[in-house]
């Protein structure tokens, strides 16, 4: 193991994207990637022992706001997830409802090795081994807590992908939602729900492909009768 | 067989009338029908409304030597206008689907659309009283037959009739020897004698008289001293009856005011009688009263948690402005007193009939039980809306004119205090008007409230009627403002010079008609802006952040109980209720000297009365 | 030609009013980071946040009445806008004076609360209690201000008190009392740090824009920026002779702006009822001070 | 002319020959008492109906004025005499119809009492009055229950008391001025009785008589009095008996005593009875102890009333007297079924609404809401009181007004205590009203309505009596005959 | 109070208890091994009568072999700063023993957390259900005989990085962390 650089990192490439239901996007793309690259919002959620290197990243010497980046406290106002550090079974489930709450595109950035590969826990019963599994995630960042100069670097590659727009990970969520349910449910247990209607979401948007619906989400649909919002009624 | 003739009989023929089908189904629509001809009179005598000299009455007569004189003019046809929109609109809301249900809990609407008819019919009488004596006559009717509307509902709102009723004849008995010192003077009852009497008078005796003729009033206006028994009376009146009540029942209190305070006595002579001690004259110690009328009623409706009670305090609160706008005296802020009359009547019916409309969906008008039901019951959400923009005076709605009105003339008068003490006022009702809309239609919809559907539409309609009302007079205040400048004029107050969409002054004016516009642009445009860019998607109630926690329909987790929590950290402990103190002194005062006697009568020998009577012989004959 | 203008005013005003607000927010967050010794951000950044949210492609929302609270919020400040006298354009500033210009500010908060009201999220129902007892708080200082100022003026009119001040000088030097109260007034209505108890991120997770993501997001910092802009102007009119021609008008509404931000970034958030404390006592002593002087 | 005379001698002779004929004629015993009631009512009223308004006088036994026993007969007294038999009519007591020694004391009572209204002669009064006492101990004590009886003692006393106080008041004057009859008597008033000496007889008077009239000293027997005897009786009492004996004061009063002090005293003790009065029945706690002292208010206002000088003071006082006549008694007949404290009473309006109705009309007559003749007697007397420059009068219209608001009350909550919806007012223990039991009170609340309808033509009739009272020379020369100047 | 003297102090003490082994492992620390019925009655008199006050923790351990598990009890004193450990045995199938929530208010938790832990019933204890691991519904996870390693080979396929040099190390039984002689058979 001598020499890193021969280790091929595994990339998965997806379907080109369809027609953008956005008319504003359509207009001027190239200005909304770049505003969408130039603005991002972190997600203020500290989910493991990486985050402790965030503050540093914001404040005065490493200042992240120069990337446009603020943190935001509310998974629906921001647009990155950070998952930093091991991921327990328990901080699962609350990393996907937070992420099924942020409004798309939306990116996940898995900060620490523990999010790659289970890291030091990898032996550990309680903790998600492969982030990958359960969220579409854009972009590790190693390190048993990468510096800031790292995570900056991970924020600055990050940038480069929305701008150039090629890969979007958050679409295939919805495009293969079957396949990380299944994950899930594997995890959790089969009367695993979340209170977001991501099918509804897929199919309002026109973000659903062929492998949105499966059995798993029929297993879903056994437990969990859709949340359709109160509709106004006058009678 | 004048018009007014006309009018004050089809009130008592609709009253008849209602009697006589008090026991069947259809007496709601006797008597909506009856208000409406009223009401269609009542446009007939609209002239009066525009400048046109008073109306007398045909059927005077005289009793015992003082001649009973009936007669309408401007003040009168205003309110009187007001008094029959809000009867009509009550009795319309009370027949149809809310009469089944009130039928459905035991008590008889047939009852309560008589004690309406008889509450306007009774109104009607007292704003063409022509002399004290037919003033103080349809005064006691008055107070009685809101008394009869208010003791309909039985339970609790026995006590608080019985309260009002104890205050309503110790205002009636101050009135009472006001007469009789008047009738002293003069030597006779008519106004003309006492305008003409009025000027030889001492400060002193015109204090005691603006005194005693104020008491009288500001008991059923609900002005501070005497204001504790409105708020509870008026929230267990059933359904229709508070909201005439509170639109209109205590102003007649007001009518009362403007016509002894400034038609007879005349405000000039209020501003020279200087209290002594103080810088103040009589004029300015009652517009402090209004000013603390307008702050502390307005706080305690902060507090209530049950919204009769919340917008029955309000009433209160309210009523300060307008006797605030009417002492004034300048042209700006009478005639914004006097509008407030109209505007703040049409903003309580239409709140309180979409509250009742609430209570007759979801049993409950207690605001820790509500919530979330604007998708269940949205035109009821518009009318409220409606409605408590009025009530709080934000511009497109007809309360800002007039608290703008009543403003710029504090401002232009040069009272700052006053100007802040009701700015303090204004806040406090757009505190607890939202804090009334949010704890009943925004926020988590309960399970038990899934099923509810939207009001009938016999309880929609007046509601929608009221809200276009008050939107229109906000958008062109001049229509009223032609009735409120002939009334300025009836009574002898400066006229206020005004255009359709406000009041056109050099220095500062007011333009309705090109500010609602302009809002309505803005709101075009910031509409635009947001459907162009891409659609929205609307998500389940539980679809909410909360830290990562799963919502579920049964926990709940709406904000409503200690809405102020932060305002009441700080303002919580000023709440003394020393008024409430105050009257239980009295109260219990009365029931010591009661008691003392009661054991005259029993404990007493015969020997102490024949001893006493022997001393009053002794003392005789020496 | 007076109703063109007139036209013509209403439509520019509010553009004139969202690009200077752009600024400021610029110059908001730069100082932020300057006083934090860091680099701050990008010359175009809050435009670029603004055409991001507004670029999101699910929009979540919770009902109708929610997209109403947003539409009212930025309408009422595309209306307020109108009514603040800008050099060159007087807009609607005859039609109503400073009386209604304060119940139009009130527009956007009541928009904004149904709004947040129908997101059933109690952060959101708390940050709005919490905001309307803030508006108690700033708006009685700020009233007495008016008084006084309208009083000195004897008009309620704006742009006729910038013609007045520019014969007899400006309002800061004849009112210095109103003036320092009315700087209380601005802080509190800036909405930034000493007196945002309503946005406390870590408390109530931002508060009233809890739910507000996308174009919801969009919106309400599109009113940031019209709110700093009319509290800027507002302020200039009243006690800096206002605008007359372009250049110093800029330079006087950057300057006022730049105070309240000063201090908004070196000072702690206060407490809800340690802010009615402070809003009450000290500028409404000093208002009450100045008005005494004013009229007598 | 002299059938008046009949008016007091027939049911003087019915109450002798009563207890022998019912015990050989059962049904005679019964019937006589009414009848014999009927036929003076409509003696009265040939009468009236023939003097046209004039007042007229007759001497019986034929001995000339100011000897012998004379009869005046103006409208007052035909009024009272009428509403004497009439009253007892109606409200004969049940215990009479049974027993003949009740039926006897009633007819002695309506003879004196008719005889009080119309005798012209002092000593004749104070015989009427004597006998009036004696029959009113016997009712009282009819019901034979302990606290009757104990009630009916200390009314004795008190009722003794008051008659030794009125014979030395009549003493004293007959010392001063040697005749007894009221012509003469006004003839001579002016120069004998104008000292201290004839206000001591006249306060002597005032307070012998004004035990039966309940004011204010010597009224403690009435709340016991009226709480344990039979309502009927009691109305009686409180409606009629009380009205009679003020009526005797009032005429002294005018034709006697014309100085102030009289009047302002009068007030006095008016004032006194009425804030007592109404403190007392806010305080109690039954029905009928509330009738009591609200009755004792009433009459305290009543003397208030007669208390202005003057023609208005005639009238307020004759308005405010009448109405109670009226009210007071309909509301005792309530009392029948509805004795007892309030708690049992929750809810009874449910049950009996026409006799709920019939309550509230009385209360707000006595309050004084406008459109009832209450309201126009209390604004008299209001606008009287507070005609006078005098700080008395005027302090005595506030305690009026203060009174009327502990007035409203006390009545309404025992009204709004009516409809009650407790749960115990659906029992069956609550009292019920039928028809039998309500007909005195619908007879008097349709008189009352009449008033109110009729009231401008009541009012200048009453106006007309008060005229008729106040004149001092036209009492002169129809008992005395033309000729004698008035000094 | 030297440890000479405590010493003496808690022999004397400690008499009044047989079957007790008593052993001084360091200058401030003692281990004392005590029957199971027993250890209640020696907490109770270290409390009461040597301000041993303070429980600072319940640790469990799984003697596999003895088939029994061992809980110490570490208690310390804030008079003497000094720490008693108090050992006893309790059967493995079993796995119950009395809870000492009545002495020590800490216990609640320490109890709990063996209980997630060992699968240790403690009657008494106040709170006996799952808190920290309400995700997992396996054996105890601390027991030595669950392979924590063997169940994440069979629930988490991880390790979608396979090259041929890992496979060789896994045929000969090693895992990416363990050579192959160290694996236990």
């Amino acid at each position: 193991m001598s020499d890193l650089s021969k280790i091929p990192i595994h990339t998965e490439k997806h379907a080109p994207e369809e027609a953008r239901t956005n008319p504003l996007a359509g207009v001027f793309d190239e200005l909304v990637r770049f505003a969408q690259s130039r603005s991002m919002y972190m997600l203020h959620y500290c989910t493991g022992c990486g985050a402790i290197e965030l503050p540093p990243a914001m404040t005065s010497r490493f200042d992240m706001e120069r990337l446009g980046i603020q943190p935001m406290v509310t998974p629906r106002q921001a647009d990155i997830l950070l998952v930093t550090g091991y991921v327990s079974v328990k901080t699962l489930k609350r990393i996907i409802l937070t992420y099924e709450q942020m409004p798309s595109p939306k990116y996940v950035i898995g900060i620490c090795s523990c999010t790659v590969n289970g890291g030091m826990y990898w032996q550990s019963y309680a903790t998600a081994k492969k982030l990958s599994e359960y969220l579409p995630v854009d972009l590790y960042i190693a390190g048993c807590m990468p510096r800031p100069e790292a995570v900056i670097e991970g924020m600055r590659a990050l940038m480069a992908n929305i701008q150039s727009g090629e890969t979007e990970p958050w679409k295939d969520y919805y495009q293969r939602y079957d396949y990380y349910l299944g994950n899930q449910q594997h995890l959790f247990g089969d009367n695993w729900q979340t209170p977001t209607d991501v099918i509804g979401q897929a199919q309002h948007y026109g973000l659903a492909g062929p492998e949105t619906e499966g059995e798993h989400t029929r297993i879903l649909q056994q437990y969990q009768q859709p949340l359709v919002a109160h509709k106004l009624r006058l009678k | 067989m004048s018009l007014l003739d006309a009018l004050l009989l089809t009130a008592l023929g609709t009253l008849i009338a209602t009697l006589a089908t008090v026991r069947t189904r259809w007496v709601g629509y006797v008597a909506s029908l009856g208000l409406g001809l009223q009401l269609l009179v009542l446009f007939l005598l609209a002239p009066l409304g525009y400048g046109a000299p008073a109306v007398t009455s045909g059927l005077a007569w005289d009793l015992f030597g003082q001649p009973l004189v009936l007669r309408y003019d401007a003040m009168s046809w205003y309110f009187a206008l007001i008094t029959l929109g809000a009867g009509l609109v009550s009795s319309v809301y009370a027949t149809g689907a809310w009469s089944d249900h009130y039928r459905a809990a035991g008590r008889s609407p047939g009852w309560l659309q008589f004690a309406l008819a008889l509450n306007v019919f009774t109104m009607l009488l007292l704003l063409a009283s022509g002399d004290f004596l037919s003033l103080f006559i349809a005064w006691e009717l008055v107070s009685w037959a809101s008394f009869l509307l208010m003791a309909l509902a039985a339970g609790p709102a026995l006590k608080w009739s019985l309260r009002y009723i104890t205050y309503a004849t110790a205002g009636a008995m101050s009135m009472l020897a006001a007469l009789g010192i008047v009738f002293h003077l003069t030597g006779s009852l008519n106004y003309a004698d006492f305008m003409a009497a009025v000027d030889q008078w001492s400060v002193g005796l015109i204090t005691l008289l603006t005194v005693l003729f104020g008491a009288g009033f500001a008991v059923k206006m609900g002005i501070l001293p005497f204001h504790l028994w409105q708020a509870g009376a008026y929230a267990e009146t059933p359904g229709p009856g508070m909201a005439f009540l509170g639109a209109i029942s205590s102003r007649m209190g007001l009518y009362g005011m403007m016509l002894v305070w400034v038609q007879l006595i005349g405000l000039i002579r209020l501003i020279e009688v200087h209290i002594p001690l103080t810088f103040l004259s009589l004029r300015d110690v009652l517009m402090w009263i209004a000013a603390f009328t307008i702050i502390l009623p307005t706080y305690t409706a902060l507090k209530q948690n049950d919204a009769r009670r919340l917008l029955a305090w309000h009433g209160i609160g309210q009523g300060g402005y307008m006797l605030m706008g009417i002492l004034s005296a300048s042209a700006l802020g009478s005639a914004g007193g006097i509008l407030h009359i109209f505007n703040y009547a049409t903003n309580q019916a239409v709140l309180l009939l979409a509250v009742f409309a609430v209570v007759y969906r979801t049993g409950t008008a207690d605001l820790n039980k509500l919530g979330g039901l604007f998708t269940r019951m949205p035109l009821t959400f518009v009318a409220m809306l409606v409605g408590i923009i009025g009530l709080a005076g934000i511009p497109p709605m007809n309360g800002f004119v007039s608290k703008w009105m009543v403003y710029r003339s504090l401002l232009s008068e040069g009272m700052p205090l006053l100007f802040v003490a009701s700015v303090i006022g204004t806040l406090g009702t757009i505190l607890s008007v939202y804090k009334l809309i949010h704890n009943t239609f925004l926020g988590q919809l309960r399970l038990e409230h899934e099923p509810v559907q939207e009001a009938p539409w016999s309880m929609v309609i007046p509601m929608m009627v009221l809200a276009l009302i008050i939107f229109l007079t906000g958008f062109m205040p001049g229509i009223v403002l032609d009735w409120v400048a002939a009334v300025q004029a009836a009574v002898g107050l400066p006229v206020l010079p005004h255009t359709l969409g406000g009041v056109a002054d050099a220095h500062g004016g007011l333009d309705m008609i090109m500010l609602v516009l302009v809002l309505f642009a803005g709101f075009g445009v910031s509409a635009l802006l947001f459907y162009a860019t891409g659609r929205s998607e609307p998500v389940h109630q539980l679809d909410n952040y909360a830290g990562g926690h799963f919502l579920s329909a049964d926990v709940r987790y709406h904000y409503s109980d200690h809405f102020y929590a932060g305002l009441m950290h700080r303002i919580g402990h000023w709440y003394r209720g020393s008024f409430l103190w105050f009257e239980s002194v009295v109260a219990s005062l009365a029931s010591f000297l009661a008691q003392w006697s009661a054991t005259f009568y029993r404990l007493m020998q015969p020997a102490l009365p024949m001893l006493a009577m022997a001393v009053i012989v002794l003392w005789m004959v020496s | 030609m007076e109703i063109g203008k007139r036209i013509a005013d209403i439509i520019l005003m509010p553009i004139v009013a969202f690009v200077i607000g752009l600024f400021m927010v610029l110059m908001l967050r730069k100082i932020a980071a300057k006083l934090q010794r860091r680099v701050g951000p990008p010359f175009f950044q809050p435009l670029i946040d603004i055409i991001k949210f507004y670029s999101k492609t699910t929009q979540v929302s919770h009902g109708l009445l929610h997209d109403i609270g947003i539409i009212m919020a930025v309408g009422g400040y595309l209306a307020a806008e109108s009514l603040l006298p800008v050099p060159g354009m007087d807009g609607l500033s005859d039609k109503g004076g400073i009386i209604t210009l304060t119940y139009f500010l009130m527009i956007p908060s009541l928009g904004l609360a149904l709004g947040v009201g129908q997101c059933a999220n109690p952060n959101g129902s708390i940050g709005i209690s919490r905001a309307l007892t803030a508006m108690l708080a700033y708006d009685i200082p700020f009233v007495i201000v008016i008084f006084g100022v309208a009083w000195h003026y004897g008009t309620t009119d704006l742009s006729e008190m910038i013609s007045l001040q520019q014969a007899q000088g400006w309002g800061a030097f004849e009112m210095p009392l109103l003036a320092l109260a009315g700087l209380f007034a601005l802080q509190g209505m800036m909405g930034k740090q000493p007196f945002e108890i309503y946005v406390a991120p870590a408390e109530i997770a931002t508060g009233p824009m809890v739910e507000m993501g996308g174009k919801y997001m969009g919106g309400l910092f599109v009113m940031q920026c019209f709110q700093l802009y009319t509290a800027g102007v507002l302020y200039t009119t009243l006690f800096l002779g206002g605008g007359t021609h372009w250049l110093d008008f800029l330079i006087k509404i950057f300057a006022v702006v730049a105070i309240p931000m000063m201090i908004a970034f070196t000072f702690p958030r206060y407490r809800t009822e340690d802010m009615l404390r402070l809003m009450w006592k000290w500028p409404v002593l000093a208002g009450l001070l100045g008005i005494a002087f004013v009229m007598y | 002319m002299n059938l008046i005379a009949l008016v007091v001698a027939l049911p003087l002779l019915g109450a002798f020959l009563l207890p022998v004929g019912a015990r050989s004629v059962g049904w005679v015993g019964r019937l006589l008492g009414p009848a014999l009631l009927l036929l003076t009512s409509l003696v009265v009223i040939v009468l009236w109906r023939d003097s046209g308004g004039v007042p007229s006088h007759i001497e019986l036994g034929g001995f000339q004025p100011p000897l012998g026993i004379t009869f005046y007969l103006d409208q007052l007294a035909l009024v009272f005499a009428l509403a004497t038999s009439l009253l007892a009519l109606l409200l004969w007591p049940h215990a009479a119809w049974r027993d003949a020694r009740v039926a006897a004391l009633m007819l002695l009572m309506v003879s004196a009492a008719s005889g009080m209204a119309l005798s012209g002669d002092l000593f004749n009064l104070y015989v009427f009055y004597e006998l009036v006492s004696v029959a009113s101990f016997g009712l009282v004590a009819a019901p034979k229950t302990g606290a009757a009886l104990a009630a009916t003692l200390r009314y004795v006393i008190i009722s003794g008391m008051g008659t030794v106080m009125a014979l030395t008041g009549i003493a004293l004057i007959y010392t001063q001025t040697g005749t007894l009859n009221l012509a003469h008597l006004t003839l001579l008033s002016a120069t004998t009785l104008d000292n201290t000496l004839g206000l001591t007889a006249f306060v002597l008077i005032l307070l012998g008589i004004g035990v039966k009239a309940e004011l204010f000293p010597v009224n403690i027997w009435v709340p016991e009095v009226y709480a344990t005897a039979s309502q009927r009786v009691s109305a009686l009492l409180a409606g009629l008996i009380s009205k009679l004996a003020i009526i005797v004061i009032i005429r002294l009063l005018v034709l006697l005593f014309p100085q102030p002090e009289a009047l302002t005293l009068l007030l006095v003790i008016g004032a006194l009875g009425v804030l007592l009065g109404e403190l007392a029945a806010w305080h109690a706690k039954d029905f009928e102890r509330m009738l009591a002292f609200s009755s004792i208010g009433q009459l305290g206002l009543v003397l208030m009333a007669f208390s202005i000088p003057g023609q208005a003071g005639l009238f307020a006082g004759l308005a405010v007297a009448m109405h109670h006549l009226i009210v007071k008694p309909a509301l005792f007949v309530l009392a029948e079924r509805w004795s007892g404290g309030f708690a049992g009473l929750a809810g009874a309006g449910w049950k009996s609404p026409w006799a709920a109705g019939l309550f509230i009309l009385f209360a707000l007559s006595l309050i004084g809401v406008p459109p009832l003749p209450g309201f126009w007697a209390k604004l008299m007397t209001l606008l009287g009181l507070l005609g006078q420059d005098n700080w008395i009068y005027w302090t005595g219209a506030g305690i009026i007004l203060l009174a009327t608001v502990f007035e409203a009350n006390y009545l309404f909550r025992f009204g709004l205590g009516l409809f009650k919806a407790g749960s115990e007012s659906r029992s069956a223990k609550v009292p019920v009203h039928d028809a039998g039991s309500l007909g005195p009170s619908l007879i008097l609340g349709a008189v009352l309505l009449i008033a109110t309808v009729m009231i401008t033509p009541v009012g200048n009739w009453l106006a007309g009596v008060a005229d008729q009272l106040a004149d001092r020379e036209l009492y002169v020369t129809t008992v005395l005959g033309a000729g004698r100047e008035l000094p | 109070m030297t440890e000479r003297e405590l010493d003496t102090h808690l022999v004397t003490i400690l008499r009044e208890l047989e079957s007790l082994e008593y052993r001084q492992t360091s200058p401030r620390r003692v281990r004392i091994d005590v029957t199971r019925e027993a250890l209640p009655g020696l907490l109770e008199l270290l409390k009461g009568r040597a301000s041993y006050v303070h429980l600072s923790a319940i640790s469990c351990v799984d003697w596999i072999e003895d088939n029994e598990f061992e809980l110490v009890y570490h208690l310390w004193s804030y008079e003497s700063n000094h720490l008693v450990s108090a050992h006893t045995r309790i059967p493995r199938e079993t796995a119950r023993y009395i809870s000492v929530y009545d002495l020590y208010k800490p216990a609640a938790f320490f109890e709990r957390d063996i209980f997630e832990m060992f699968g240790v019933y403690f009657e008494g204890s106040p709170h006996m259900e799952k808190f920290i691991l309400t995700e997992w519904d396996g054996p105890p996870p601390m027991r030595k005989d669950f392979d924590a390693e063997a169940y994440v080979q069979e629930t988490f396929n991880w390790q979608s990085y396979h090259p041929d040099w890992l496979k060789e190390l896994e045929e000969e039984g090693g895992g990416v962390a363990i050579r192959p002689e160290e694996v236990r058979r």
